[in-house]
């Protein structure tokens, strides 16, 4: 028996689909087949209005349907800190962290020579008019090799314009057993050690009051 | 209780995250380089030690059904934090390129899995990370079997040639070039890297400003004898500015 | 942050699809974004195509773009067996097996009270007039309670017409070990258990040879 | 730091048994550590004493504590049938099924050449004689290349002696749906599939009647 | 069939043992009952040699076969760090990581009011007397909500005495990427952030060097 | 396609990793406790999540064979890290382990669980977490029926009792009793909690002098009524060094 072609090639185009396999690809093309008109055409026009509607935001990098992205657009945002990440899914995972509330800047990818990303592949001369004399920029690409190496090239470029540059904290996640830590990121929870001083009430309440650690002085 | 599981110590040449959040990796160990699986890894502690340019022991599972091994365990054997930085991140990157095009799976070569770990090394910790990658890349391809030709010019065969050969990274004759011939120490080091120790190498680096012309030199014999290699850019920030 | 509307309506549709969770619409979503504007357009276009071309075969329900689909209209296919399956992917299942080469019936379904599928909502009517006496029907629907009453039912359905009804073996998969098998399979693998005898070179030499195996006469 | 050498001790003696990694056999012998001294003696105790009273039974080569195993020397097993497994543990699966009341034949592993395993490896000599004329004998070895190769050994043995030699069955699981077979187990389930006639109530009523089924015919 | 009461004895036994369920135990017993006498003896000798020689060392609680255990007993450990954790197997993981050259301390356990874990059931009170002023203690007890809880108890209680408390760093695992990070880590991983300062070569190498980050002064 | 997976959106109030690194938690939501098993849970990001005291958003799958439900996705709703702090850590424990005790699974009651979110809220925000956990106790026991008897001797039934009652934890006449009588604020207390507002209780503390007795009324009126609780030793830590 031979596939009718439009079958094959709706599950070819299926199978491109990031975590889809031939099978899922197979199982979800037999099951659009299964659905009433509307549906599927209610699908094409979120496809094509969202390639039609969506591009990045000139300043952020991140995706938008506006001029400019909503971050970039809301006044009330601390626009003295600048949080530099890999791609625009990383901003969403930070914004339902719901600990920042400054700006964004949207790599698009990390350095990586061998797979010929340099840095003019990544927005990063977009990033350098945006930042100024005191302005805090956090180094939030991944914990891998590739993003440290990424945050490290970042680092050098950004402190001569006067920039506080910070990386996010590398250690255990919450509710981890040391037991059930990697040695590498144990190693680095250890030697990341905060000081935990009983300091006097802050002066304005914050949500992320207890995070007001200080580091140790001299880890060992 | 057949076992179809082997145990590898090496290190990652290769690391590719898949949307379903497998890690894919390509390991060069004393056995030759072997490329691996770990399902679901992102999400587990085999994201931490199955990174790139990490000495892993890993114990691989092999179906005959699946083309790709599975990683079962890993653990970190040692970590070179030092190679991201600027100045020899993509040093290291050549390195894992060269290795990975110079070495095959299945192909047993403690020697090689030797001089890439003491490359890597070398690049890690040295204050010159470029003369040691320079270095090591011409042992590397040495060890693989690819010697640039330096006795005889590489387009007539006159006897020593002393002038850049601006196709193909090996010699010409005065005849044939039309650069003018490398300064002397450059050219001992053409013509000795690959039969000479690393040590004696390492103790005569060839001055800084004659290096251009060497790289040139090994980007075309690469590029000619083994084929694509991306790691040519180098990532010191200032020049990343300027450009 | 607000997503964008048309990124929202994006993710929504794709949480829509079977196996496809929140976290998985959104990786979908920021992917389908970073493509060429071709490449959703093919996706787009196998989608509408497949919709516009592709129907239930009038004969045995699988799914074609012809009149009939290709396995009704294979005059090569063994006519006097007739496979009855749940779905459509099953058939693709059978073929894929390569011990087939019968006709089929797709019911769409299995019966299931407590969902509101009764006899009327599955494609057995059309079922019966295929059936002609001494035909031999394979009941292929899953090993499932819902599966087995609906081979009962077409079992009690078809005997009268004269067929020959059969149905898949329960039993070990192939691969297997009796350690780790379930008792109930277990159970029915002993139980179904198979005659191996040695018999002579069958006349007409087939594939499945091997399984021409008499059934024990006396089970216990 | 080092360990202890009886820490070191204990977990290199866990980390031998089948199943439980280095990981596991450290956080084995925490967690005994832990315990008081009666419960590390009660388990002391049960090993010796298994090791102490258990051994084969000479007649079927499961595992007893008797003369004779608990089937072997119950009259009420049917007598006339033999199954034959791999390992003792594979009794107790068959037996948890409930679907078996004859005898079994433990042969303490497979045929398997590439790990230097023939027949006489195995305790196939001591069934030639067990093994009477009408006699069925199950051969419920594992579904693997190994199980099978086990089965058409013993059957070649068997069958001279005049035994009726059966197989277990190959099929799908119990709860199975079509479409999550593998190709290899779903074409045995079809060609080994089994005729569902309304046959009138056997001479003697049986608790597995509705497996009383014939086989197809000619299966195709 | 009934199992041999040494056998169920067995499987009783072994199913006690954390992380082995009914099944694992049945085939350890049969794994076990398959073993040569000289390797059960020896697992047995294991067993008791560790009962007989292990117990936690009267100054830091960990596991030890000496009057004090290795790292109490090793002058060239720090003398000026103790480190806090819940269980033996935590100094075993810290040790691993490398990244420690000071004491221990192990409470073998956490505050759990609901399941009747008070301070008095830990290692809390020997403690004490091991803190010197100027003394740095780190917390390293796991980061559930549990562990904080006994690390703000042990906090309130070790400033008094003149100690600098540390807690290990909270953050993304090393080799993570923000997109598969939770979201209440990520939020730690944000606010914990620390600078990454140009900081001159430090006075004597050290390992961890790119460590000795300072925090970000205004974290927002 | 039938679904046998439910949402549910509920606070942790019981959580234990078994040896084999799966997660066993215990949450109270509208629609009554449910139980479930994260498999593995430990090494991912249901860790995080699924933390005592966490109000969390999961989906729970429940096959006919398995009598534990088991956790597929859990998204944090709402934290209270302030819990951790000594002087309200073990008054979330005793409201946890109240809740457990008085609410079976499968009993629908939005109103239990708002109460014992207001109590987890107050425990974490009030400057006084003790009074909080005083009132929420008797608001949790009331609302599951259990409400102490004040307007008669508990031992021989005589009108308007104002003693202590060192078995039952409920009131005595001066006949009956071996204590003196409550000071006033302690009686109007214990006479008006359960069916007085949150608020207006809130609003009236009872002098923190007169709070062991209450405490030691509560503690003998949970023991005989609802069972055995736990959490009744407090962890300020100067207590536990004096201690
Ligand atoms: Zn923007
Ligand atoms: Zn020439
Ligand atoms: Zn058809
Ligand atoms: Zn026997
Ligand atoms: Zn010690
Ligand atoms: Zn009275």
């Amino acid at each position: 028996m031979k596939y009718p072609p439009s079958l094959v090639g709706l599950i070819r185009e299926l199978s491109r689909l990031p975590g889809i396999g031939p099978k899922s690809a197979q199982r979800l093309a037999f099951y659009l087949f299964e659905q009433p008109r509307e549906d599927i055409e209610r699908l094409v026009g979120a496809l094509l209005e969202a390639k039609r509607d969506l591009h990045t935001c000139p300043v952020c990098f991140n995706i938008t349907d506006a001029e400019r992205c909503d971050v970039c657009s809301d006044p009330t945002r601390d626009q003295d800190v600048i949080c530099v990440v890999e791609e625009p899914g990383d901003v969403i995972a930070i914004e339902r962290s719901g600990e920042y509330r400054g700006l964004y800047h949207v790599l698009h990818g990390v350095l990586s020579p061998m797979n010929g990303v340099g840095p003019e592949r990544l927005h990063i001369k977009p990033l350098l008019p945006r930042v100024q004399d005191g302005m805090e920029v956090i180094l939030a690409t991944g914990t891998t090799v590739e993003g440290d190496a990424t945050a490290l090239y970042l680092q050098r470029l950004l402190e001569p314009l006067g920039a506080v540059v910070s990386r996010i904290a590398y250690g255990l996640p919450v509710g981890g057993a040391l037991e059930y830590a990697d040695e590498v990121t144990l190693g680095r929870a250890m030697s990341g050690r905060r000081r935990v001083n009983e300091a006097p009430t802050p002066p304005r309440p914050r949500r992320d009051e207890e995070d007001g650690a200080a580091p140790v002085p001299s880890p060992r | 209780m057949r076992s179809r599981s082997a145990n590898r110590s090496g290190i990652v040449i290769r690391r590719r995250v898949t949307p379903a959040g497998d890690i894919i990796v390509t390991l060069l160990t004393p056995q030759g380089k072997v490329k691996a699986i770990a399902r679901g890894g992102v999400r587990g502690a085999l994201a931490s030690r199955l990174n790139l340019f990490h000495h892993v022991a890993v114990q691989v599972y092999q179906t005959p059904q699946a083309d790709l091994a599975t990683v079962q365990q890993a653990v970190l054997e040692g970590a070179l934090p030092r190679l991201a930085e600027p100045e020899r991140y993509a040093f290291a990157h050549l390195m894992a390129e060269l290795a990975d095009a110079l070495f095959q799976e299945g192909e047993f070569s403690g020697q090689a899995f030797d001089l890439f770990a003491g490359a890597l090394r070398g690049i890690s910790h040295q204050p010159d990370p470029e003369w040691v990658a320079l270095v090591m890349s011409y042992k590397l391809l040495g060890l693989a079997g690819f010697v640039p030709q330096t006795n005889r010019c590489a387009r007539c065969g006159t006897a020593d040639p002393a002038h850049p050969d601006p196709l193909g990274g090996q010699l010409l004759c005065a005849a044939c070039a039309s650069l003018p011939a490398y300064p002397p120490p450059s050219l001992d080091f053409l013509r000795n890297v690959v039969r000479r120790s690393v040590r004696a190498s390492m103790d005569h680096p060839v001055p800084e400003e004659q290096r251009p012309a060497l790289w040139r030199a090994l980007e075309r014999f690469v590029t000619v004898q083994v084929g694509n290699v991306q790691s040519w850019r180098q990532l010191v920030p200032t020049a990343a500015v300027s450009a």
